[in-house]
C-alpha cells in the first residue's frame, strides 16, 4: 500500500508543478522572453545550475527597475540535462516555440558547438559566459567569458616573472579547451625560449578520480633541479580528487605551484582548502575583490538565494555583464529584433564588478581585466597580481598556425573569420 | 534377450569402424569441484537395442547422458558413436545432427510456443540459420505435424501454448519432439516421473514401439516400468557400472539390492 | 633575491653573537613588513631575521597564519590572536581600526619557510628542528651554513642530525666557491637521501665547472634513478592495491545485492552517494556544534551511513523489489528509475554543487617506508576496505542471518518451507548490501567529489568487478578488484589513463569468453539450471 | 507472403507511419506558420529524432524480446552508424569550415593535423558512407557476438560485457587522438547529398526517410520473427540448451540476429545525426543504452510495435518534462520506470492487448494458414 500513497503524492506534486507553470503562462502578457539554457541535471548541473539562478536574479532585478522597453522580462528555463544533442533541441524549442529574444546559456564547448547551427539558422542571440578555447566568432553569439589571451597567457607570464618557473607541466582533461589552450601555451612558451624537454603535456579522461600515478609523475618531473609549475586545465569533476591527491602527496604551492583555469570559488566549495594554500587560479573576476559594485552584487546574491554562504564566480560575472549589455542594447535599439540588437551590441559598455568598464568588441568578445589569485584557507582567492588595464578578447589565437592570419570583425567586415592574407572572408 | 544385431555388410564407412556397437562408452571420468560424478564408466549399446539404466540418486545416470550429448566434457575416456565419431570432441548441435535425441528428466519444452511449433522446431531437416529464415521449415505441411501429434495424443492441443499443458502432457510432447527428430539413438531420462499408472503403461508401449526401429536408452527409477520395457538393464552405482543383464538377473544381484536398500 | 638573503643571513649569524648591534635593523624590518608590496615584505622578513629580534618567531608565524596586520597610514604592525589585537613589537593592545592583513604569496611564503627554518634549527622540540632542517634543505641556501654548523654541533637526535647534514650538504653545494672535496662528500650525502628532492639538487649540478663534481653528480643521479625505477614497480603495486580497495569498497555492496540476491541494482551507486552525504551531514553538525570531535567524524559517520543507506535499501526492497523476484532483468529497469529519483532528490535537497568533506588529521599527509611514499588517507582506505570485507564474510558465513540469507537465495521455497521468514531475510539482505554501499560512501567521500553524480562514476566499474570475480562469490570480488586495480596502475604509466582503462575493458570482455562465469565460477550440474 | 505475417497491431503501426509520412509534411509545408494546424519545422525534426530512436528500440527488441539477449551496449551500434554518417557530413563541409581548409575538418586544423587520417578516406562519397553505416556496426556486432555466443556467455554476464564494450568505445572516442573530434564530436554540418541540412525541405525529407526506415525495419524484424528462424530465436530465449539438443547451433542464430539488429541500430544512428546536427562520444554512454532498454520495456518487450511506441512515448515525455518542470522531471521519469515495471510488466502494448483481448495473448502463433497454403500452392 506504500506505493499508493507515494503515487498520489507524486501525482499531487506533478499537478502542482504544472499548475505553477500554467499560472506563470497566464500572467505573462506582453513580456519579453529570455531563454536560460543551462543543465540542471547530469554531470554539468554542478556548474550550470548556479548560472540559471543568477540569471533569474538578474531578470527579477531588472523587472523591479521596470523591465526593458516598458515590458516585463520573463525567464524561460529548460533543462538540457548535460546532453549535447538535447542542447540543440532545447535551443530550437526556446527560439522557435517560446520565441525568446535572447538566450543565456551553455557551459561546455561541445554544448555551444551543438547549438551554434540552431542560432545561425533561426537567427537568434546567445550569450556564452564561460572561458573557452577561442578559435570562434559567430554573428549570433556573444562571448562574455575569457578567450585564451585573457586568461592562460597572463597566468603563464605571471609564473615566469614572479615564480621564476622554468619547467612546465600542462595537465588537462582530454577535450577541446585544454587541447587548444595547451597548444597555444606550448607555442607561447617555446617562443619565450623554454626548451621542449622542459614542457610536459598530459591528458586524462573526464571524471578522472584516481590521480596517484599522475601526481607522482608530476612530482618526479619537478625534480629536475628547475623551478616547476603545473598549468591545469583539468575539468570540473576531476579537480577535487586531483587537489586531494596533491595535498596527500605533500606537494605544496611553495614547491610546485598549480595554476588552474577551471577552478573557481564554486569548485573550491567542495574541498578543504587548507592544504591547497598558495595554489593559483587565473580569472577575470574573484569574489574577494573589494569593490562597491562587487559587494552589492554579493549581497543581492545572498539575499536572492537566502543563503549567506553561496559564493560568486567568474561565469556569474560574465552573465552579469552580458545581461546588462543586452538590456542596454535593446534599450538603445528600441527593439528586441535580433538583427538590430546584434548590430547595436558592439561598442556597448558595461561596468564590471571589479572596478573597470568592459566593452563589447566588434569580434563579439569583450574586454576584461585578468587577475591571478592564490587560494586561501577559507576557499577564497587572494589577488596577487592583475593586468594594468583591460585586455581585449582575441577570437583567433596568434600562436596557432591555422588561425594567426584570421580576424573577426562583425562591424566593418561583417565576417567572423576574415583572412588578412588572402583578404577574403571564410578562412582560406 | 540377444537383440537382433545385423552385422553391417562391407561399406566404406564401416570399414573404418573401431567397434560395431552403436554407442561405445569407454572408461569416462567426470569430476565437479572435487566430487567424482563418474569414475570410469563403460557401456556398449548395439544398433537397434533398447537399454534401461537404473541406479540410486547420484549414481551418475544424468551425468552419463550429459557426456553422450555433449553437455558435459569428460575428464578422460571416450564416447564413440556409430564406430567412428568421438562424441567427447563434438558440441550438442553436432551430436544431435548425428541422430542422437534426448528427453530431459524435467520435461523441457518451449513453453511460450504452441504445441505444433514445438514439433515444427524438432522436425528433422537442415538446422542452419539461413535455412530457417527462408527454407522449407517455413512451409511445413500441417499433416506432417499432425501425424506426430496423433502418435503422442496431443492433436486436440496443437495451438495451445506448451506452458498450458499438464505435466504428463509435457512429457508426451517431449517424446513427440524426439519422434519428429527421428534420431538413431534416443536418450530418455525418467519419462514416467509424475505419471499415472495408465499413462505409464501407455508410455511403455510407445517406447517399445519406438524401439523397433531406434536404439533407445531409458533412465528410470520405476521398476515396474523398467520391467514393462522388456529389455536389458544396467545398474549404475557411484559413477560406475555395478551390474548388467536381464531385469531379473540384475534385481536378484545382492550388490544391487544392497545399494537400493542401503547397508 | 637569493644573494640578498645570503648577505642578510650571514649578518644574522653575526647578530647571534652580538644581539645589541641589530636594534636598528629591526626598525627597518618592521617598517618594510608593513607594506602592500611583496618585495618589501620579503625584504622585511630577511631583515627581521638578521636583526635577531626576539619577536621574529611570533611575527613570522603570525604572518604565515594571516594574523599579522598593518595600518597603511602609520605603518604600525599588529598581531591578531583570536579577538585580541596587540602591537607586534611592544605587545600592547591596539585599536583594530584601519588594520589590514599583511598579504602573503608563494614567494613570501618561501621566504618565511626558509627564515623560520633557520630560526627553528635550535628549537627545543626535535620534530620542530627536523622540520626546520627540512625547510633549510629545500631552500638550498648557502647562507644557512653557519647556522647549520652551529646547530649540528649541538644536535643529539640521530634523525634530526641526518636531516641537518643533508641540509648542510645542499647548502654547501649551493655555495659558489666550496672546496671540491667537500662538494664531493656532500654529493654522497645527498645521493644517500635518494628522494626526488635529492635528484633535483644533483641534476642541478650538471653544469658545474668541476669535472669530478659533474661526474659524481651524474653517478648520483643514475644511482637514484635506478633505485627509483625499482621502487616505481613497488609504488605502482601500492597504487594498484589502493585503487583496488576503492573498487572493492564500491563493489562489495553490489556483490550482495547483485551477486547474492541476483538483483541488477542500478541504484547501487546512489547508496554509495547517500553514505557520502551522511558523512557530509555528520561533519557539518560537528563543525557547528562540536568542532573538537572533528577527528571522530568518520568513525561516527560509518554506522550512521550504514543505517541511512540500509534503511533506504530496505524501503526500496519492501516497496519495489519484492514484487520483482524471479524477474532479474526487470529489477534493472526499476532500480534505474529509483537511481534517477534518488539523484534528483539529493540534488534538490543539497544542491547540485560539491559538498565539502574534510579529512581528519590522521587521514592527511604521507610517510615514507624504504623510499616508498604512502599517503595516510590511502592506507586507511585499504585497511578499511579489508575490514569491511572480513566483516561481511563473517556476517554471511558465521551468523544465523548469513545462513538464512544463503538458504533463501539458493532455494527460496525450500527455505520458506523450513520456517525462514523469507520476506524479512530479503529485506535485510538488501538492506545489508545497501548499508555496506553507504559505508563505502564514507571512505569515497575522502577521495572524490561529494555530489549527486558520485554514484554514477562507480556503477559500471562495480558491475565489472563483481562479474569479473564471479557472481555470488565474495572472494572473487576481492581478487577481481585488486587484480583490476593493480593491472590498471601498471598499464597507466605506459598506455596512459584512458588507453589503460580501454585495454582493461577489452581484457575483461575477452576473459569472460574464456570463463563465461567469471574468475571464481561455480561448476557442476546445478549451474545451468 | 510477408504481408500475411503482419498482425493487427502491425497494420495499425504501418498505417500510422504512412499517415505521418503524408500528414506531417503537408501540415509543415502547406499551412501558414500562424495556423492552428501548422507543424513547425523544429517539431518535424523532433519527431524525426523520436522515430530514429524507435528504430533503435525496434532493433533492441529483436534481440532482447525474441532472443533474450539483453544488450546494454546497443547505443554503441547506434553511435557508430551516427559517426559514419557524421564523417560523411563533415567531408561535405569542404572549404566552408572556419579555417577554410578544403580537406581537413576544423578540429583537425587547430589540432595541427597535416593530412587526413586514413580512415577518413572515402567518406566524402555517400554510397561508401552508407555502406559503412551498415558495415561498421554489423562487423563489430558479428565479431563481438561470434566471440561471446560461441563461448556461451549468457544472461547478465553478456549484458555486462556489452556495457563494457560501449564504455570502452566511449573512452576511445573521447580521446582527441582518435581523430574523430574528441569530446566535441562532429558538428556544424552543412549539406547532405547537396541539400542544406538546415533547410525546411531537407528536414521534412529526412523525417519521411526515417519513418520509411522505421517501417522497413519493422517489416524486416517481423519477417525474421514470424519465420521458423523467429521460432528458433524464441526457443533459444526460453530454453537455450534444449534448443541445442535439438541440433540447432544456437550461437549462429544469435550472431545473425545480433548482427542484423546492430545494423538496424546503425541506420537509426545515421538518420539521427543529420536531424539533431551533432554526434559525439556521449552517445556511447552506457546510460543511453540502458535508456533504450527502458523504452522497449515501457512499450512492451517482444512486440516490436510496442518497442517503437515506447521509444516515442518516453522521449516525448522527456521533451515535455525537461521544458515544463526542469527541476523535477527526473522524479517523474524515474517514477514512470518504476510504475511500468511494477504494474505493467508486459509494457504498455502488452497490457493493452491483454485488456482488449480479455484473454491470454497468443504468445506465438501456429503456422499461419496462409503459409500452409503457400506450402501447398506456390
Amino acid at each position: 500500500m506504500t506505493w499508493k500513497g507515494w503515487l498520489s503524492r507524486a501525482a499531487v506534486a506533478g499537478g502542482l508543478a504544472l499548475g505553477t507553470l500554467a499560472s506563470t503562462v497566464a500572467s505573462a502578457q506582453e513580456t519579453i522572453k529570455v531563454g536560460i539554457l543551462h543543465s540542471l541535471s547530469g554531470t554539468m548541473a554542478i556548474s550550470e545550475t548556479t548560472l540559471k539562478d543568477v540569471m533569474l536574479m538578474l531578470i527579477e532585478e531588472q523587472n523591479k527597475k521596470g523591465g526593458v522597453l516598458g515590458k516585463k522580462l520573463e525567464a524561460v528555463v529548460v533543462d538540457p540535462a548535460s546532453n549535447w544533442p538535447l542542447f540543440a533541441e532545447k535551443a530550437r524549442e526556446l527560439i522557435a516555440k517560446d520565441k525568446v529574444s535572447a538566450v543565456f546559456g551553455c557551459w561546455t564547448s561541445v554544448s555551444r558547438k551543438s547549438v551554434l547551427p540552431v542560432f545561425k539558422e533561426l537567427n537568434s542571440i546567445l550569450f556564452y559566459p564561460v572561458q573557452y578555447e577561442g578559435e570562434e566568432s559567430e554573428r549570433n553569439v556573444f562571448y562574455t567569458g575569457a578567450a585564451p589571451n585573457q586568461q592562460a597567457i597572463p597566468a603563464v607570464d605571471y609564473l615566469m616573472k614572479e615564480e621564476k618557473v622554468e619547467r612546465w607541466v600542462l595537465e588537462g582533461t582530454d577535450y577541446v579547451y585544454p587541447r587548444t589552450t595547451n597548444k597555444i601555451l606550448e607555442a607561447y612558451l617555446k617562443a619565450k625560449g623554454v626548451k621542449p624537454e622542459d614542457i610536459s603535456i598530459n591528458y586524462t579522461p573526464f571524471g578522472q578520480s584516481d590521480w596517484q600515478t599522475r601526481v607522482a609523475a608530476i612530482k618526479s618531473f619537478g625534480s629536475a633541479g628547475k623551478k616547476t609549475a603545473v598549468v591545469s586545465t583539468i575539468n570540473g569533476d576531476a579537480n577535487v580528487p586531483f587537489y586531494k591527491e596533491l595535498a596527500n602527496q605533500g606537494i605544496k604551492a611553495t614547491d610546485i605551484p598549480v595554476v588552474a583555469f577551471s577552478v573557481g570559488e564554486e569548485e573550491l566549495a567542495g574541498i578543504d582548502t587548507k592544504p591547497l594554500l598558495g595554489h593559483l587560479a587565473a580569472w577575470n573576476y574573484f569574489m574577494s575583490i573589494d569593490t562597491p559594485a562587487n559587494k552589492a552584487f554579493i549581497e543581492k546574491w545572498h539575499a536572492y538565494t537566502k543563503n549567506p554562504k553561496r559564493v560568486t564566480n567568474d561565469p556569474m560575472e560574465a552573465h552579469y555583464i552580458g545581461f546588462n549589455m543586452w538590456v542596454k542594447a535593446v534599450e538603445k535599439a528600441g527593439t528586441t529584433d535580433p538583427d538590430k540588437v546584434i548590430a547595436t551590441l558592439p561598442g556597448i559598455k558595461q561596468d564590471n564588478l571589479t572596478g573597470g568598464t568592459s566593452e563589447m568588441l566588434a569580434n563579439h568578445h569583450i574586454t576584461k581585466p585578468v587577475f591571478i589569485g592564490e587560494i586561501k584557507d577559507n576557499g577564497q582567492f587572494d589577488v596577487v597580481w592583475k593586468t594594468d588595464g583591460l585586455i581585449p578578447g582575441e577570437a583567433w589565437s596568434k600562436q596557432l598556425d591555422g588561425s594567426k592570419d584570421l580576424e573577426a570583425d562583425w562591424v566593418k567586415l561583417n565576417c567572423g573569420n576574415y583572412n588578412t592574407k588572402t583578404k577574403k572572408c571564410g578562412g582560406a | 534377450m540377444s537383440a537382433a544385431v545385423a552385422l553391417p555388410t562391407a561399406d566404406p564407412v564401416h570399414e573404418k569402424r573401431l567397434t560395431q556397437a552403436l554407442l561405445y562408452v569407454d572408461d569416462i571420468k567426470v569430476t565437479f569441484d572435487g566430487y567424482r560424478a563418474l569414475r570410469g564408466l563403460s557401456l556398449t549399446l548395439m544398433p537397434g537395442e533398447m537399454r534401461a539404466i537404473i541406479g540410486p540418486n547420484g549414481a551418475g545416470k544424468t551425468t552419463m547422458m550429459d557426456c553422450i550429448t555433449g553437455k558435459t566434457r569428460p575428464d578422460t575416456g571416450q564416447v564413440i558413436y556409430d564406430g567412428v565419431h568421438d562424441l567427447t570432441r563434438m558440441d550438442e548441435a553436432a551430436i544431435a545432427e548425428l541422430g542422437i535425441g534426448r528427453k530431459f528428466q524435467k520435461p523441457t519444452v518451449f513453453e511460450s510456443q504452441s504445441v505444433a511449433d514445438n514439433i515444427l522446431l524438432a522436425l528433422k531437416g537442415p538446422r542452419a540459420a539461413t535455412a530457417s529464415l527462408f527454407g522449407w521449415r517455413n512451409r511445413v505441411e500441417r499433416a506432417q505435424i499432425d501425424a506426430i501429434l496423433e502418435t503422442v495424443g496431443l492433436s486436440a492441443h496443437r495451438i495451445r501454448p506448451a506452458a498450458d499443458l499438464s505435466h504428463g502432457q509435457k512429457q508426451w510432447l517431449e517424446i513427440g519432439m524426439l519422434l519428429a527428430q527421428d534420431p538413431k539413438l534416443l536418450l530418455v531420462d525418467e519419462p514416467v516421473a509424475g505419471m499415472t499408472d495408465a499413462e505409464t503403461e501407455a508410455t511403455a508401449t510407445l517406447l517399445r514401439r519406438i524401439a523397433k526401429d531406434h536404439a533407445v536408452i531409458v533412465v528410470e527409477h520405476d521398476m515396474h516400468f523398467v520391467r514393462a520395457l522388456q529389455c536389458r538393464v544396467t545398474c549404475l552405482h557411484e559413477g560406475a557400472v555395478l551390474a548388467e543383464g536381464s531385469i531379473d538377473s540384475v534385481s536378484a544381484d545382492p550388490r544391487v539390492v544392497e545399494v537400493y536398500l542401503g547397508r | 633575491m637569493r644573494r640578498c638573503l645570503v648577505l642578510l643571513l650571514v649578518a644574522w649569524c653575526t647578530a647571534w653573537v652580538l644581539p645589541a648591534a641589530a636594534q636598528t635593523g629591526a626598525d627597518t624590518a618592521y617598517a618594510r613588513l608593513a607594506s602592500d608590496s611583496y618585495s618589501d615584505i620579503e625584504a622585511g622578513i630577511a631583515a627581521l631575521v638578521v636583526s635577531g629580534d626576539p619577536k621574529a618567531g611570533p611575527v613570522l608565524r603570525a604572518l604565515t597564519d594571516n594574523r599579522l596586520l598593518y595600518r597603511p597610514d602609520d605603518k604600525a604592525l599588529a598581531i591578531k590572536d583570536g579577538a585580541t589585537v596587540t602591537d607586534a613589537r611592544t605587545g600592547a593592545a591596539v585599536n583594530p581600526e584601519g588594520l589590514k592583513p599583511v598579504r602573503v604569496n608563494n614567494r613570501v611564503r618561501r621566504a618565511i619557510d626558509a627564515a623560520l627554518g633557520t630560526l627553528n634549527l635550535l628549537a627545543p622540540d626535535a620534530a620542530t628542528r627536523r622540520n626546520a632542517a627540512d625547510a633549510v634543505f629545500k631552500a638550498r641556501d648557502a647562507a644557512a651554513l653557519p647556522a647549520l654548523d652551529a646547530a649540528l654541533a649541538r644536535e643529539t637526535d640521530a634523525v634530526v642530525k641526518r636531516t641537518m647534514q643533508e641540509a648542510r650538504a645542499a647548502a654547501l653545494l649551493a655555495r659558489p666557491g666550496a672546496p671540491e672535496i667537500e662538494r664531493l662528500s656532500a654529493i654522497d650525502t645527498i645521493q644517500a637521501r635518494g628522494d626526488s628532492e635529492a635528484l633535483a639538487i644533483l641534476r642541478g649540478l650538471s653544469a658545474d665547472p668541476a669535472q669530478s663534481v659533474r661526474d659524481a653528480a651524474a653517478r648520483g643521479v643514475s644511482g637514484i634513478e635506478t633505485r627509483q625505477a625499482l621502487m616505481a614497480n613497488v609504488q605502482n603495486a601500492w597504487y594498484g592495491v589502493s585503487l583496488g580497495s576503492v573498487l572493492l569498497l564500491a563493489a562489495i555492496g553490489l556483490a550482495i545485492t547483485f551477486g547474492v540476491m541476483g538483483i541488477i541494482n542500478m541504484a547501487h551507486g546512489e547508496m554509495v552517494m547517500l553514505g557520502a552525504y551522511t558523512t557530509y551531514l555528520v561533519q557539518e553538525l560537528i563543525r557547528q556544534k562540536a568542532p573538537f570531535l572533528f577527528d571522530w567524524s568518520l568513525p561516527i559517520a560509518i554506522p550512521l551511513a550504514f543505517l541511512a543507506a540500509g534503511a533506504v535499501g530496505i524501503l526500496i526492497e519492501r516497496t519495489v523489489i519484492r514484487h520483482l523476484y524471479g524477474r532479474p532483468l526487470e529489477t534493472l529497469l526499476a532500480t534505474w528509475g529509483i537511481s534517477l529519483i534518488l539523484q534528483q532528490a539529493v540534488r534538490s535537497a543539497f544542491g547540485p554543487t560539491n559538498r565539502e568533506v574534510g579529512a581528519p588529521s590522521y587521514m592527511s599527509g604521507a610517510f615514507e617506508v624504504f623510499g616508498l611514499s604512502i599517503t595516510w588517507g590511502r592506507l586507511w582506505i585499504v585497511v578499511f576496505a579489508m575490514a569491511v570485507f572480513v566483516a561481511l564474510n563473517l556476517i554471511l558465513k558465521a551468523t544465523s542471518f548469513g545462513l538464512k540469507t544463503r538458504a533463501v537465495t539458493q532455494n527460496r521455497r525450500m527455505a520458506a518451507a523450513m520456517g525462514i521468514r523469507t520476506p524479512w531475510i530479503d529485506a535485510f539482505t538488501f538492506g545489508l548490501g545497501s548499508g555496506i554501499a553507504g559505508v563505502a560512501g564514507v571512505a569515497l567521500s575522502q577521495i572524490d567529489n561529494v555530489s549527486p553524480n558520485l554514484g554514477q562514476g562507480y556503477i559500471i566499474d562495480s558491475f565489472l568487478v563483481v562479474v569479473f570475480g564471479g557472481v555470488g562469490n565474495l572472494w572473487g570480488t576481492l581478487v577481481a578488484a585488486l587484480t583490476l586495480g593493480v593491472a590498471n596502475k601498471f598499464l597507466e604509466p605506459y598506455a596512459g589513463a584512458v588507453l589503460g582503462k580501454i585495454l582493461l575493458l577489452v581484457f575483461i570482455i575477452l576473459f569472460i569468453q574464456k570463463r563465461p562465469r567469471g574468475l571464481f565460477a561455480l561448476k557442476g550440474r546445478a549451474v545451468e539450471a | 507472403m510477408l504481408l500475411s505475417r503482419i498482425d493487427k497491431a502491425g497494420w495499425i503501426f504501418l498505417g500510422v507511419l504512412a499517415a505521418a509520412c503524408i500528414v506531417v509534411p503537408a501540415l509543415n509545408l502547406l499551412t501558414a506558420p500562424g495556423s492552428a494546424f501548422h507543424v513547425p519545422t523544429y517539431a518535424v525534426s523532433l519527431m524525426g529524432k523520436y522515430l530514429a530512436y524507435a528504430i533503435l528500440a525496434l532493433s533492441l527488441d529483436l534481440v532482447w524480446g525474441y532472443c533474450g539477449i539483453l544488450s546494454l551496449g546497443h547505443g554503441a551500434f547506434f553511435a557508430l552508424g551516427g559517426y559514419a554518417m557524421g564523417m560523411y557530413l563533415m567531408r561535405q563541409i569542404g572549404p566552408r569550415g572556419v579555417y577554410g581548409n578544403p580537406v581537413l575538418p576544423d578540429f583537425m586544423v587547430f589540432l595541427n593535423y597535416k593530412a587526413l587520417p586514413w580512415y577518413w578516406h572515402g567518406f566524402d562519397w555517400f554510397p561508401f558512407a552508407a555502406v559503412m553505416v551498415l558495415l561498421v556496426p554489423g562487423l563489430l556486432a558479428f565479431v563481438f557476438g561470434w566471440l561471446a555466443f560461441r563461448s556461451r556467455v549468457t544472461g547478465v554476464y553478456l549484458s555486462i560485457i556489452t556495457q563494457a564494450m560501449t564504455f570502452a568505445l566511449m573512452l576511445a572516442f573521447f580521446r582527441n587522438d582518435m581523430g574523430l573530434g574528441g569530446n566535441n564530436g562532429l558538428t556544424d554540418f552543412k549539406d547532405i547529398l547537396g541539400f542544406n541540412v538546415q533547410a525546411q525541405g531537407t528536414r521534412v525529407v529526412l523525417f519521411v526517410l526515417t519513418a520509411l526506415a522505421l517501417g522497413l525495419a519493422y517489416l524486416v524484424a517481423r519477417f525474421m520473427t514470424t519465420s521458423a528462424f523467429g521460432k528458433v530465436l524464441i526457443a533459444i530465449r526460453d530454453a537455450e540448451s534444449r534448443t541445442r539438443f535439438l541440433g540447432y547451433r544456437t550461437a549462429h542464430f544469435k550472431v545473425l540476429a545480433f548482427t542484423v539488429s546492430a545494423m538496424m541500430a546503425g541506420v537509426a544512428g545515421a538518420l539521427y545525426v543529420p536531424q539533431v546536427g551533432i554526434i559525439n562520444p556521449s552517445e556511447f554512454a552506457p546510460a543511453n543504452s540502458i535508456e533504450a532498454v527502458i523504452w522497449v520495456a515501457v512499450g512492451g518487450r517482444g512486440t516490436l510495435v510496442g518497442a517503437a511506441l515506447g521509444a516515442v512515448l518516453v522521449n516525448y515525455a522527456k521533451t515535455l518534462l525537461t521544458g515544463a518542470m526542469p527541476d523535477a522531471w527526473l522524479f517523474a521519469l524515474g517514477a514512470l520506470f518504476v510504475v511500468v515495471t511494477l504494474f505493467m510488466p508486459k509494457g504498455i502494448l502488452g497490457t493493452l492487448s491483454e485488456r482488449l483481448g480479455a484473454r491470454r495473448p497468443k504468445v506465438s502463433t501456429d503456422v499461419p494458414p496462409a503459409l500452409a497454403e503457400e506450402g501447398r500452392g506456390s
